[in-house]
């Protein structure tokens, strides 16, 4: 059962420091009214787990263009050159994991595994600092799960108690992130009252939804 | 037929109806507007849909649907959503066809290198990883030769995609197979000539007797 | 009350509003029956579902809704349904509040055995090992002896479940809390002497100077 | 895309000793026409991988109670007392699996994970026979990827294509199942029209359904 909160109130409740998660690839599926909060109250120092940092003003872009990153871990940031920058000037920390593994690293940290054990990346410099395992004959990196502070997840549909569901390509990262993370505050394109959402279609179920970010006044 | 155009349709000739097919970002994803007559695929998008299509209409833009690149995409009757470990999923676990991906450099071997060039460029290796360690079939699509530098090399100077031998380079100059004895050279361009090829690529090239022009299907 | 109503109405007494609650098979299944007015908890069966409940009228038996026995049940307004994959996530990933599980032994270091009896019953350990090494709270909710032989004892003889401490242990003569000291007698029934607990029970218990009776709400 | 077969067909096509995923939870969303004519074909010696063996009678206890399992990795099978008996026996061979991670090593079979890192099992007799891995000072077992040459679910609907939905606690196994098999064979109670089934509501898309068993006529 989720509380329902302004985005305001939720964002307060993150400390500078803070590790979030933040659902979306390339700004698809990443809940846009808390991005706005973020950079709107200056959070400070942040990490942020995120498949990539979008485009200069596009989502977790806002955030790296505020300068509010201090650490990234992410599969992909070359759509957004202000990210690149920060890195090389030495601003922002990049861990670069590939893809598939992030989202193995994410779903592990929420479902309590102790690690991955993926054949990606093997050989590379993706396996540096990585414990190798073989097992039938094959060689894998032992990938360690993550976990964040907050995860900031973005939903098609919420109902009132804060099951989510998801639409198309914006569903990507946002439910393996609602498991790994200590808080958990989901944003939605709309509301509706408990029942509407049928039990097949509800992706993220809501007691692990910690916040609903309350429903704005629309203008028109 | 310029060089892109070229490729992209020569790659497309390698699709078998009931292929699962992932395009990389750039010039591997016009692959879909050649696809000779008859043959039907899926095409996976790793950011989480099989069944992505042409937009049909620039009103439709969705914010929710989109591909690697973030670009509105549409989708197909029958198409699927679902999320990034299920994505990964059908890549790593060996239920992806055929994946085509752009390349900085393929080497001897045939080891891909095609995500980063220490001190200039670190864009991040994306899905690329995960599709050349777990794509059945990985062609790489690229231009032969970088503004001149060849990119078939004798051993990648660049950091490597993955240690997994790929399955096809297809330039705008030839059609090249790794084998367990080099680079073979499969086929070569309209109006180009073996001398040509063995120009501009670094790497020894294994050359049959004779090597046929690539074929294109209308 | 009967011993299983005891039980159960006890066990019931230490779910929270808002907890993820797993009952197993039996025994902790009635505990549902007994929740305190205005505790509103969900509940998880792990073959795929949160939010099951009674079954409101025989005509509305579904091959497709049922418990982890296989029993037919509802569900209320918000169920969720998943595979059972995503299932033990929740379990293991310490996203379930409370798991409420049968015993065949609990021993001193409050280790639990309720999977097998070698030789005798092999049923498989189902859930069980996932519930106990992943619940953030285990209650044990079992008779207090078998047939006169404790079931609470210096140290497991059958094969335990997991190596995870239990929370609490409810039996219809006392709630018992395994603790680094051990077990501490922390309530006894109605009409139940510490004596006859201390009979009824192989470990060794600790006695503190008062022992309040158990705690019901209606 | 999947072909369409009848479960004659389907089921004549799996060999004797052949390694079957079957879905189903308690004989909730096993496939019932194809357990039926594994029966009335008279498949020897199977090797299932199954969550249990339902009751006497029941889903997968049929097979069992016919004679044609020779080997069993299940996590459960004390609601079938003929399964106890033939193991007792010796005429079956069982290992037993914790639920979540036969779950996860079915999972890892189709992901091509190499493993799975679980803290299920730890210190039991579970642990036997299990590499364990010391990863952020904790113990975990190392459990082996589940592949099957046949993976038999069932759908509460598929489109003409293969793609399936499930319903409720009938999902269970199959999704997984449907990833981790050499041939898939899918059941469905009805079949729809391509497009019926929207994206969000397919579980498992078609290009990972080989054959789709036919439609019968129903009387009534």
């Amino acid at each position: 059962m989720s509380h329902i909160i302004s985005a305001a109130d939720a964002v307060a409740s993150i400390p500078d420091g803070a590790v979030l998660m933040i659902g979306g690839f390339m700004g698809a599926g990443t809940p846009p009214r808390l991005i706005n909060e973020l950079v709107r109250q200056e959070k400070k120092n942040l990490t942020i787990i995120a498949n990539d940092t979008a485009r200069p003003g596009v989502g977790i872009g806002k955030l790296v263009e505020a300068g509010l990153v201090s650490k990234l871990i992410t599969s992909h940031i070359g759509t957004n050159p202000m990210t690149q920058k920060q890195m090389i000037d030495g601003d922002i920390e990049v861990e670069l994991v590939p893809q598939g593994t992030l989202a193995e690293r994410v779903r592990a940290g929420g479902f309590g595994l102790g690690g991955v054990i993926t054949p990606t990346g093997v050989g590379t410099i993706a396996a540096e600092g990585r414990q190798t395992i073989e097992l039938q004959g094959k060689t894998y990196l032992v990938e360690l799960p993550l976990k964040a502070d907050f995860a900031l997840v973005n939903a098609k549909v919420s109902d009132y108690q804060g099951n989510l569901m998801y639409a198309l390509t914006a569903r990507n990262f946002n439910p393996l992130m609602a498991m790994a993370a200590d808080t958990v505050i989901a944003e939605a394109e709309s509301i509706v009252p408990v029942g509407v959402i049928a039990p097949d279609m509800i992706v993220t179920p809501h007691v692990v939804v910690d916040y609903l970010v309350a429903k704005e006044p629309s203008n028109g | 037929m310029d060089s892109k155009t070229l490729i992209a349709n020569r790659v497309a000739q390698e699709m078998k109806s009931g292929d699962l097919v992932n395009l990389g970002i750039g010039l591997p994803t016009l692959v879909a507007s050649y696809l000779p007559k008859g043959i039907e695929v899926s095409f996976q998008s790793e950011n989480g849909i099989i069944g992505m299509s042409m937009l049909p209409h620039p009103g439709l833009l969705d914010d929710d649907l989109t591909d690697a690149g973030g670009n509105p995409i549409g989708s197909v009757p029958g198409a699927c959503a679902f999320d990034s470990s299920f994505s990964f999923g059908l890549i790593r676990g060996g239920h992806l066809d055929v994946t085509v991906l752009g390349g900085l450099q393929v080497d001897e071997r045939g080891l891909l290198a095609n995500w980063m060039v220490p001190g200039k460029m670190v864009p991040g290796m994306g899905g690329a990883m995960d599709l050349v360690a777990g794509a059945k079939r990985v062609i790489v699509a690229m231009t032969h030769t970088a503004k001149g530098t060849p990119k078939i090399v004798k051993e990648c100077s660049l950091p490597l995609t993955a240690i997994r031998r790929v399955d096809l380079i297809v330039t705008e100059l030839a059609v090249i197979e790794p084998t367990d004895d080099g680079l073979v050279l499969r086929e070569i361009a309209p109006d180009v000539s073996v001398e040509q090829v063995l120009e501009a690529t670094e790497a020894a090239l294994i050359v049959p007797e004779s090597v046929p022009e690539m074929a294109f299907v209308a």
